[in-house]
This record gives structure tokens, sequence and C-alpha cells, in this order.
């Protein structure tokens, strides 16, 4: 393996990486601060994906195209949706216990599932690159690393960094950690915590959906995808511990690495390495790698 | 206060009567259940298939063997794990006379098994599995495509007589690849080339990415690949967007580029592919079938549709012979085995084993068709190793 | 300070350390527990009373130090081995079975000395023993007239006793009670307080509490704890004595 | 309190003893495959209902237990019953054993979550490696014989084996639930720190209801390997553990019958949202009905349809005290946290 190889692996480690973190922090605010285990954050990964195909169109019809408009577009569309499922039907969870949570949420995936293959239909689409981003940079004779794929990266990096900033340097931010920590004092404190869980949540199903806009043109768009990733980022969630950011992002990173130089060096096993991982690091800290909040 | 028992016993009976009940009465019409994929990746080779079907029973005026034809259709999604349970369905439920189906090999081996031990007629329209015509072979199971393994050989000769070293293949886990592939090598190393590594990722994922890499720093003489439906378009998109089809050629089982050509645009130019079919046969037949094709479905017929149309021709074939009873099976194998069928792809018998023997075209792609340049290799029978009927 | 002859101490910590990180919740104390006497420990909230009790029934691991056991050494057995050989705790918070009867919960207690569970085949609730000793320790706590009412819905002065009453159906050597007055009545009180002196004749009970006169009225022996340590070790007449009990306690100058 | 039970047991035999007279083909193949979930139901009612411990890779042990039936039987001409039954539930077992020896060292939503990531595990062993032969999976081409060489060819004969086999793991399972092993895993599941300090072994009685648990759920997936002679991967997968657990639910937690009455409200459910009769050319999305059935369930049955009379007659004659009866009296919101 030269070192051109393994800079391209080391990138794709790290974009699928980014990208997994995108979905698993919501995941993990979602359930530090609101103790919801939503089964269903894959599926508004998928709703991301086919909101990616399903705009293409529509915007280009109204605004002339340009793939950042359709990601705009479909950001407020994932936001409203966020809002009214808080509102609709997560609201209703938090007296309930986590067994009870799983079921209701598994229940959601089947439901949002067959809305989409009512809405869209089953067939695989592919979903149009950018012209300006659908080249790829030559690194040497024979080797290149698409374009793409690097805007995906940086794309998710500058929201991690976003995210880094609201929760660590804004009122909003702070607000958001002590209720990871500690629900009830949170809300003894006068905070008003229906406001709380209505931006977490809505931000969660946000970031998890753009993750899918915006890894769609490289993954495509089929029925069923929200279900693979959302078994992954449960272990992202859990290796880096409940509710917090930072575990997830390392986590998050970790499981990009092993998994993408999994597939190159062991691919008779790369399924299994991620689970390994899990168990292996879960018998060492069994509450995770960080606490909640951090 | 016993309600909830009473009810679930109540339940129960009905359900078990009204089952009963739908069995009882056997319509003089022709029962015809359709396991295709209509969702998933395989979902335009289902519908290609279904149509080619339909296109032969309205030419025959909507009679096969003297009977009426009514559908029951079911989504086999492609998935392995539900087979059983849907094809159980349409024998023990719905009672249908015959099976057509399917496009994946892991659904198409679970229905020869439930086929085989209930003595269903079953038509497999393009899953090239080889145990289907091997240890898993029945009077009453026919094909009408290929064994995966024989466009494999085809390219693999092609390849070899070419002069090419080493080779690289690509493809999804599961049978129909793995047998491709294994085709592929077979000849390829029987001809003096060697298979250097064969690469391979779990169905549906497309997922290329860290295997194309691969292959660009690998630089062999030329890659076999095996994909086919939504999957062959991104695979061929990917690999000319990864720059690798001006450096190394690619070679395919037809599948790759059959129905999927304006999907993938000018990415799959050139190629080399072989398979039983091709554009441009310009044969009496063949012209004929694509203008009743193109006339009835406003698109350009492919390979699965052929293969649909020639299951109808089988069907019909058989039950001429037993007066439209599906029930003598005997006599409809011998009908079958014995006729030569008159397919748009060129005229072919059936082996022993069931499966078509048939030339298989060299083809390149040329504008948005698979022109045939050649015949890769002459009547390729299938082997049908440890079939006996 | 009391004779202690040696074969009477049931219960020896020394040198008994509890850090959780730079934090030393119980530092270097040393407590002795002999059969037939009521050991009290007070002390002002966060003194380390409940980490030393935790430490003692095994719940919570030593950073340093040694705890015997009739004899034996248990510093690295778990708190399910020590209950075994004869150490009971009842807790703080209530932690009783509230969906099963009252005499159920003493059963179920009781039983943890016949287990047993290879035998599956026989019926639990029919066993002989643990119904005996499940009724012998409900007619000493007095419980009878609530034993068929499932434990969540009788008052809570009852679920302490309930609580006792469990830790007595295992029939230990040692009784580790943490507050068991917390939240009681003046006659509940006092019935408890009775209760334990009867009991005390043939178990060695060491009480956390806050009630100080109840401590003073039952206690044969007291340790006051400030800040995870011992300031003073003696008689309830001694304790009351002493100076630094008096600065911890009232803040007084001396 | 007794009545319950009864009923269910007399409703149960009725049920069974109609389906072959009236059932045809497809009603016995029905309620052949519902029992063997009845069993695999069984199986998770004692680590959830039971013992608290909420497993979310089950699926794991009914799919190890459905594969050593196929994988050892391939070699052999006449595959025996005798031999293949031990050979399957034996090895579930020893996978819960391992499962569980480290599972059990972590509580609440992390236990959850690792049992889900070893039951992915051997998902992918058997998806990814040659050891289960792929992703399409394998076969079983001779139904094993019964002792006395009776076949297990005719659906007839193999649906009363598996009604005698869900009535001696129905015996086994009230047994234990009732004896003094039962007794500690109620404790355990009511209140694991009272258990601890009166002095039992709480991480042995857990790995214990595991490792049994998981042989059950073998056998549950040795009856479905022979049923079809088809095994692939998509038995192991979470949505099979997450079906299993919907089915105890919908049942009712704390009550063995829960489990079965589960299984049969979740087959008839999927029966209902599947049928052509009724939904037509909606049948394609039969998920969505039963998406909304198992939301609608979860929220308006927190006690499951066990709870279901106690719930009407709560409306109809007003609050009584729960009393609970006897034997297995455990409400569902006990569940550790």
């Amino acid at each position: 393996m030269d070192f051109f190889t393994f800079l391209i692996q080391t990138l794709n480690s790290v974009q699928y990486g980014l990208l997994l973190f995108l979905v698993a922090a919501g995941l993990t605010l979602i359930f530090g601060i609101m103790g919801v285990i939503n089964l269903a954050h894959g599926s508004f990964y998928m709703i991301g994906a086919y909101l990616a195909y399903g705009l293409a169109p529509i915007v280009t019809g109204m605004f002339g195209g340009g793939f950042i408009t359709t990601m705009l577009f479909g950001l407020v569309v994932s936001i409203l949706l966020g809002y009214f499922l808080e509102w609709a039907f997560y609201s209703y969870l938090y007296q309930r216990d986590h067994l009870q949570q799983v079921l209701m949420t598994y229940g959601l995936i089947l439901v949002f599932e067959e809305v989409r293959s009512i809405l869209v239909g089953d067939d695989v689409h592919g979903v149009q690159m950018p012209d300006w981003l659908s080249g790829s940079i030559q690194l040497n004779d024979v080797m290149t690393y698409p374009t793409y794929r690097v805007f995906i990266s940086g794309m998710c990096l500058l929201l991690a960094v976003g995210m880094y900033i609201v929760l660590t340097r804004t009122k909003l931010g702070m607000m958001i950690r002590a209720g990871s920590v500690n629900r009830e004092m949170t809300q003894s404190l006068g905070i008003n915590i229906q406001f709380l869980y209505r931006v977490v949540f809505a931000s969660g199903v946000a970031i998890a959906a753009f993750a899918g806009m915006v890894a769609a043109p490289v993954s495509s768009v089929y029925p069923g995808m929200g279900q693979g990733i959302l078994i992954i980022c449960f272990v992202v969630v859990v290796i880096g511990g409940i509710g917090s950011i930072k575990g997830a992002f390392v986590a998050a990173l970790l499981i990009g690495f092993v998994d993408t130089f999994g597939k190159v060096f062991l691919p008779q096993i790369a399924g299994v390495l991620v689970y390994i991982l899990m168990a292996v690091i879960l018998l060492w800290k069994p509450s995770g790698l960080f606490k909640a909040g951090s | 206060m016993k309600l909830i028992k009473v009810s679930l016993l109540a339940t129960n009976i009905i359900l078990a009567l009204s089952l009963g009940a739908a069995q009882a009465q056997n319509a003089p019409k022709l029962k015809v259940g359709m396991m295709l994929p209509y969702s998933g990746t395989f979902a335009s080779l289902g519908n290609a298939i279904d149509n080619g079907f339909q296109l032969y029973v309205k030419e025959q005026g909507g009679k096969i063997g003297g009977r009426e034809i009514t559908y029951v259709r079911v989504d086999d999604e492609s998935e392995p794990s539900k087979a059983t349970d849907n094809i159980n369905k349409l024998i023990k439920r719905d009672n249908v006379d015959v099976v057509i189906g399917t496009v994946h090999s892991g659904v198409a081996m679970a229905m020869a098994k439930v086929a085989k031990e209930s003595g269903t007629l079953l038509i497999i329209p393009n899953a090239g599995a080889d145990i289907i015509t091997g240890p898993m072979c029945a009077k009453n199971i026919f094909r009408s495509s290929f064994s995966n393994s024989q466009p494999g050989y085809a390219m693999g000769e092609v390849a070899a007589k070419k002069g090419l070293k080493n080779a690289m293949t690509i493809t999804w886990k599961y049978a129909a690849g793995d047998e491709s592939v294994k085709g592929f090598k077979e000849s390829f190393e029987k001809g003096g080339g060697k298979v250097t590594k064969e690469l391979n990722l779990p169905f549906p994922n497309v997922e290329f990415q860290a295997l194309l890499t691969e292959i660009a720093a690998a630089k062999p003489d030329v890659v076999y690949s095996f994909f086919a439906g939504a999957g062959a378009v991104k695979f061929v998109k990917d690999y000319a967007a990864a720059g690798l089809n001006k450096t190394i050629p690619l070679y395919g089982a037809g599948f790759l580029t059959d129905g999927t050509l304006d999907a993938q645009g000018d990415s799959a130019k050139g190629m080399l592919t072989s398979l039983h079919y091709a554009d441009g046969l310009n044969t009496k037949r063949d012209n004929a079938f694509r203008l009743a094709y193109a006339k009835e479905f406003k698109l350009q017929p492919d390979v699965y549709a052929v293969q649909g149309y020639d299951a109808a021709q089988m069907l019909a074939i058989g039950l001429n012979a037993t007066a439209g009873d599906v029930s003598k099976k005997d006599d409809f194998a011998k009908a079958v085995t014995a006729a030569t069928i008159d397919s748009p792809r060129g005229p072919f018998k059936l082996s022993k084993a069931h499966n078509p023997i048939q030339d298989f075209y060299l083809r390149e792609v040329q504008g948005k068709e698979n022109k045939s340049i050649g015949i890769a290799s002459k009547a390729l029978a299938d082997p049908g190793r440890g079939c006996n009927m | 300070m009391m004779t202690t002859h040696n074969q009477d101490i049931v219960l020896r910590g020394t040198n008994l350390t509890r850090r959780w990180g730079g934090l030393v919740a119980v530092n270097g104390v040393n407590i002795e527990l002999l059969k037939g006497q009521i050991h009290a420990v007070i002390g002002t909230n966060g003194a380390g009373k409940s980490t030393l009790i935790n430490l003692l029934s095994g719940e919570i691991e030593l950073s340093d130090g040694r705890v015997e056991l009739l004899g034996k050494d248990v510093t690295n057995s778990a708190q399910h081995e020590r209950a075994r050989l004869g150490l009971g705790k009842s807790y703080q918070r209530n932690t009783i079975f509230n969906e099963l009867t009252v005499f159920e919960n003493c059963r179920l207690s009781a039983q943890a000395n016949y287990q047993q569970p290879w035998k599956f085949w026989q019926d639990g609730t029919s066993c002989k023993l643990s119904t005996e000793q499940a009724m012998f320790v409900i007619q000493k706590t007095g419980l009878e007239h609530i034993m068929h009412r499932p434990s969540g819905v009788i008052s809570h002065g009852q679920k302490r006793q309930l609580e006792v009453a469990m830790c007595l159906a295992t029939n230990p050597q040692v009784l580790l009670l943490d507050e068991p007055l917390a939240g009681m009545g003046a006659d509940e009180t006092d019935r408890m307080l009775s209760f334990l002196m009867e009991i005390r004749k043939d178990h060695a009970i060491l009480l956390v509490e806050h009630d100080m006169d109840a401590i003073f009225k039952v206690a044969d022996v007291i340790t006051v704890m400030v800040n995870g340590s011992v300031i003073a070790h003696g008689t309830a007449a001694e304790v009351k004595e002493n100076k630094d009990v008096k600065v911890a306690y009232l803040g007084e100058e001396a | 309190m007794k009545k319950y039970p009864v009923i269910f047991l007399g409703c149960l035999l009725l049920s069974f003893a109609a389906i072959p007279l009236f059932g045809g083909d497809y009603g016995i193949d029905w309620m052949t495959k519902t029992i063997i979930f009845g069993i695999f139901a069984l199986s998770l009612e004692l680590l959830v209902g039971r013992t608290g411990l909420v497993c979310f890779g089950q699926a794991a042990f009914f799919g190890i237990g459905a594969y050593a039936t196929v994988i050892f039987s391939t070699d052999v001409a006449q595959p025996l019953v005798a031999f293949l039954l031990p050979i399957s539930v034996l090895l579930a077992a020893l996978y819960a054993l391992f499962v569980g020896a480290l599972s059990l060292r972590t509580k609440g939503v992390y236990f959850i979550m690792v049992t889900l990531a070893f039951a992915q595990m051997a998902y992918y062993v058997i998806h990814d490696t040659p050891i289960g032969g792929g992703t399409d999976g394998i076969y079983l081409y001779v139904k094993p014989n019964l002792p006395g060489n009776i076949s297990l060819n005719s659906s007839l004969n193999f649906y009363l084996f598996t009604v005698f086999i869900l009535f001696s793991v129905l015996g086994l399972l009230g047994l234990i639930t009732r004896s003094r092993f039962g007794r500690a895993l109620l404790g355990i599941k009511l209140n694991e720190q009272r258990m601890k300090a009166t002095g039992y072994n709480t991480y042995f009685y857990k790995l214990a209801a595991f490792v049994i648990s998981g042989a059950i759920a073998g056998l549950a997936g040795f009856l479905f390997a022979v049923k079809d002679g088809y095994v692939n991967p998509e038995l192991l997968s979470w949505h099979q553990s997450g079906a299993v657990l919907i089915m105890i639910i919908l049942g009712g937690l704390g009550h063995l019958r829960g489990a079965l009455i589960g299984a049969f409200a979740y087959n008839l459910l999927e029966e209902f949202f599947r049928s052509e009769a009724i939904f037509g050319v909606f049948t394609k999305h039969w998920h969505l009905g039963l998406g909304i059935a198992i939301i609608l369930c979860v929220a308006l049955l927190p006690k499951g349809l066990i709870g279901l009379p106690s719930l009407w007659q709560n409306k109809l004659v007003g609050k009584t005290a729960e009393t609970p009866d006897d034997n297995d009296q455990v409400s569902s919101s006990g569940s550790g946290h």
C-alpha cells in the first residue's frame, strides 16, 4: 500500500466518519437531552436523500437550479418536518420507558418507509452532482480523488465546527448541555424545556437530513438506505457516550477508519469489525468514552 | 371478560374457513403467478420480463393452449428471505397453475426448491443460478434465459484470445456474481490468463469508491464485472468518473450495458460485453419482435424482454402439446425439450437440464446500442452438473 | 471504653478509605461491631456515613483498608457473598418489591439462604423453609395484619418496617441500617427503637441516623464522623461531652 | 385469579384442533409458522417480561439454531431430529453464554445496544463469511426424521410435532417461573439492588436466564429451518429481533400467555394487512398498516392485549386496587430504567 492509496483511503475514512457524525450527533443529543431512543433517526437520513432527489427538479423549475439552493430548500423542509414531528409524536414519548420508545419509533420506521414508497416509489435513483464538483483531483499518474467527496467532508466539517461553536459559545448551547446532564435540574431552573426539546429535535432532524442530502449523489437513493446507517450510528452514540457530542465525533471518526481500512485489509470480516470494536469498548468502559454534556 | 380469548378463537376459525374455501373451485382460466422484482435495484428487469411475456400472449390473441390467462402478481423485492413465503402463498393459497419468475438468483433458488417439492410448473425468465439446472433440476422446472457461468465463460475466451495476461474481477457477493466470475476465470485461465484478485461487495451495495481505488493501484490488463439494473448504471459511471475507462478496458456480462445505456450515457462507450442477445442482429424474427415491442410499450426491448417473450413461447408449446392440462408434466416436458424455440435472439433448443443451448454474441457499445460484432462462443451449453432428472 | 473481648467482634473495618478522584469520602476509618451491641454512626450531611456503610456491605469497592466479617477477610468479596456470610443491609430509600405482597417480600428474602435454583420443578412460594422464616420475621416486626397486601400500597412507616423485616429474613449476624427512622412518625419511631433493642441480643447492629435523641436512647457505642474521618468514639455520655463533637455539630467556640 | 390462564389454554387447544380440519394446506402452514414464532416469543418473555433484561438481539440465537440445523444435516443421508435438535439448542445456548457473560456487565440502554451489536456480529459472520453460505442462504434437502423414523415431510406431522414442542416449552417455562429460580428472577426485575443485598448472585441468575432463553430461541430456530428447509441471513437481522420484541409487548409483558397472544396477534395483523381481498392494490404497502397498528397498540395498551380485560373492567367497574394474581403478577412498566 503506497502513500497515495493510503492517502485516498484516509480521505475516504474521514469522509465516512464525518457523515456518520452528522447523523449520530442528532441521535445522541435527542437521546441525551430528551431521553428518547429514536430508532427512526435513520429515516431522517433517508428523507434527506430523497429530498435532494425530489426537490432538484422543483428547485431548478422555480429558481433555475443550483445545487446549493436545493440543499437550503431541503434544510428548511426538514426543520419544519422535525418541528412538526416533535409536536405531533415525540412529545408523547418522554414519559414512556425505553422499551416502549424503541417499539413506537420502530413502528415509525415502517410508516416512513411506506410513505416514501407511496410518494416516490421503490426504484433506485441517482442524484446529479453539480458540474463544478463532478471532476476529480489528479494525485499522480493513475490515482485520482473525486472532488465531490472532498466537498462532502468540507461541508460536514463546517457543520461540526458550527455545532461546536453553538454548543460551547452560546446560551442555547449551554442550556442544551445542561439538559443532557440533568434534565430535571434544567427544568427546575426555569428553562423553557418545551422550547429546548423542539429546537434540539428539529436541528437533530435537519442535520441528519443534511447528511442524507449531501451524500445522495455518492450513495444514490434506494429503499431502506436509512436503516443501514441507523445501526452504525447507534454504535457511534454508545461508544462515544450517550449525550456527548465530543464522544460522537471521536467515535464516528474511529468507526470511519476501522470500517474503511477493514474493507481493504480484512474484506472477509469487514462487516463484523465495527461490532467487535463496540463490544470491546463497552466492556472496558460500560458507559462509553465520554460523559454526557461534553 | 373473556372477550379477547373468544374473539381470538373466532378469528382463527373464520381465517381457517376462508382459506379452505378459496381452494375449492378450479376456474377454467389459466392462473399464471408472476413473481418478479417490481421494486428495488432490479425493478426495470422485472417490468421488461412482464412486458415480453404479455406481448407474446397478446400476439396469440390473449389465449395460450386454448385457455385464457389471469395474472397473480407478487413483488419479490429481490429478497431471498421472503421468497419461500411469497411462492407458498402463490401455490397453496392462490393455487396458480404455473409460476413465472424471477430475476435474483437467490430468490429463484428458493422458488425452485418449493416448486420441485410441490410439482408446480416453474419457468425461470432470468435467474442464472447454476444449481437450478444442476442438483435442483426437475421435470417441471424450465429456464428461458442462461446460466450465470455462460456469459462469463464467453468473455473469458475473448479476453484470452486478445492475449491479455492478468485480470481483476468485481461483482456483488451473491450466487449470480460468484458464478459469473467463476465462468470467466475458468475460460480465461484455460486460455493462459491469470485472475489476480476477485473484488466483491454485498448485494445491493453501490459504494464502489474503495474498490475502484484498489483497481487503480493494481493496474490489471482488464477488469471483468457482473452487475445489472441500477447497480450497473452506477458502476459504469463511477468507473468512468475514476478515469479508469481510458487506461484499463472494462469487460462484463451483457447485463452491464443491457437496458441501461441511456442512463449510462457515454461513460459506457466502446465497452465489450457478451450475451445471448444483441442490438442490430437484423434477423426477420428479431426485427418483427422489436417493432411489436416498441409499438406496444414505447421503448426498445432488451435481453430481459426477449427472455420473458420466450418464457411465454415455452409455456405455449407445452400447453398445446398437453391440450391445456398443466398436470401432465411428462408430456409437457417432452414437448418443450423436443421443440426448437423460435426466439428473437435466434432459434435454440433446451439442454437435458432444461437450460437453453445458444450462441453468445460479442457486443460493443456504439452510441445507444450494444452492436453485435461477432460470436463470442458458439452453441454454449450449460454443463448441468449434478442434474439427474 | 467498653472492654472488647475479641471473639465478640463480628465485623471489623481497619483503615477504611475511599477516594473519588481527588475527593476523599472516607479517610482511614476504623470501626468494630460487637454482637449484642447497637453501634451508631452520626455525622453531618456528606460526612461519609453512607459511603462507609456501602464499603462495609461491599456495594462500593475500597480504595484502601480491610474488612473482616466473623473473622474472615471479605475485603474482595462481592456484596452477595458478604450477605450470605450473615451481613444484612437496609437502605435509606425504600428498596422493597412494590408489586409483591408483604409476605412474599419477606419470603423471597428468606429464600436467599435456601436458593437451590436447579430445583426448577418445585414451586418457590410453597418452599417450607423460606415460608416459615418469613412468617417468623413478620410476626416479630408485627406486620401480620397487612401480610397479604401489595407492599406498594402500605404506609411509609410500614414500608420502613418491612425493609428491616426483609433484612432479618436472611437471619444475618450483622445488621447495617441506613437511616431506618427517616420519615417516621413519633410512635412508629418508638416502636422501631424498642424493636431494635429487642433484637439487639442476638445481632450486631450498625445504625446510621440523624435523629439525635433516638440515638442517645438506644446506642451503646457512638462514632462521630466529619469529612470522612472519625473525630470521636465512645458511649453516648462520653460523646455528648466531647468538645470536638460540639464544635462540629453546634459550631460553638471551644 | 387463576381463571385467565385456564381459559386461554382452552381456547388455544380448541383453535389448534380446528386448524387441521378446516384450514387446508395454507392454514396449517400459517398456524405452524405462528406457533414457531410463539415459542420464539416465549424465549424472549423469560428475559424481558420475567427478568427485566431488554435483549434486542434475540434473533441471533434463533438464526444460529436454524443454521446449525441445516449445516449439520447436509453431510448425512437421513438427518435425525434426535441429533439435530440438541445440536442447534446447544449451539444457540453457547452463543448466549458468550454474549450474556459479556453484555450483562452493562446496564439499561447500553445492555440493549450491546445485545444488538452481538446480534449484528452474528448476522455479518453468516452474511459475509463462507460458514453461512453467503447472502442467498442454504438449503435443507432432506427433512429430519423423528425417533421411530416418523417423517416430518408431511405438513400435518410437522404441525403436530410443533404443537407438542410448544406445550412442552410452555410447561417447562411455567415450572421455571414458579420455581425458586423464577421467583429470584422476578425479584431481580423488580429491584436488583435489594436482591444483591439479601445474598443473590444476580449476575449468575441473569446469565442463567439468558442462556435458557437463548436455548429456547435456538429450538424455535430449529423448527423454522425444518419447516421451510431454507435459511438465510435475514433470520438474524435486527428486524427479526424487533418483531419478536413487538410480539411480547403486544401480548402483554410479565405473562407467559402474553407472549403467545402477542405472537398470534402480530401474525394475524400481518395476514390481515397483506390480504389482497381487503386492501387490493394497496397491499404492497402493508408495512404502513402494521407500523401504525404497532404505534397505537403500544400507546393505548401499556399492558398489552392481556391488559384489555382489566382495562375494560376498570372503565366499567371503576379502579380497583391492583390485586395481582399470584403466580406471575408483574406490571410491565416496572422494567428496569
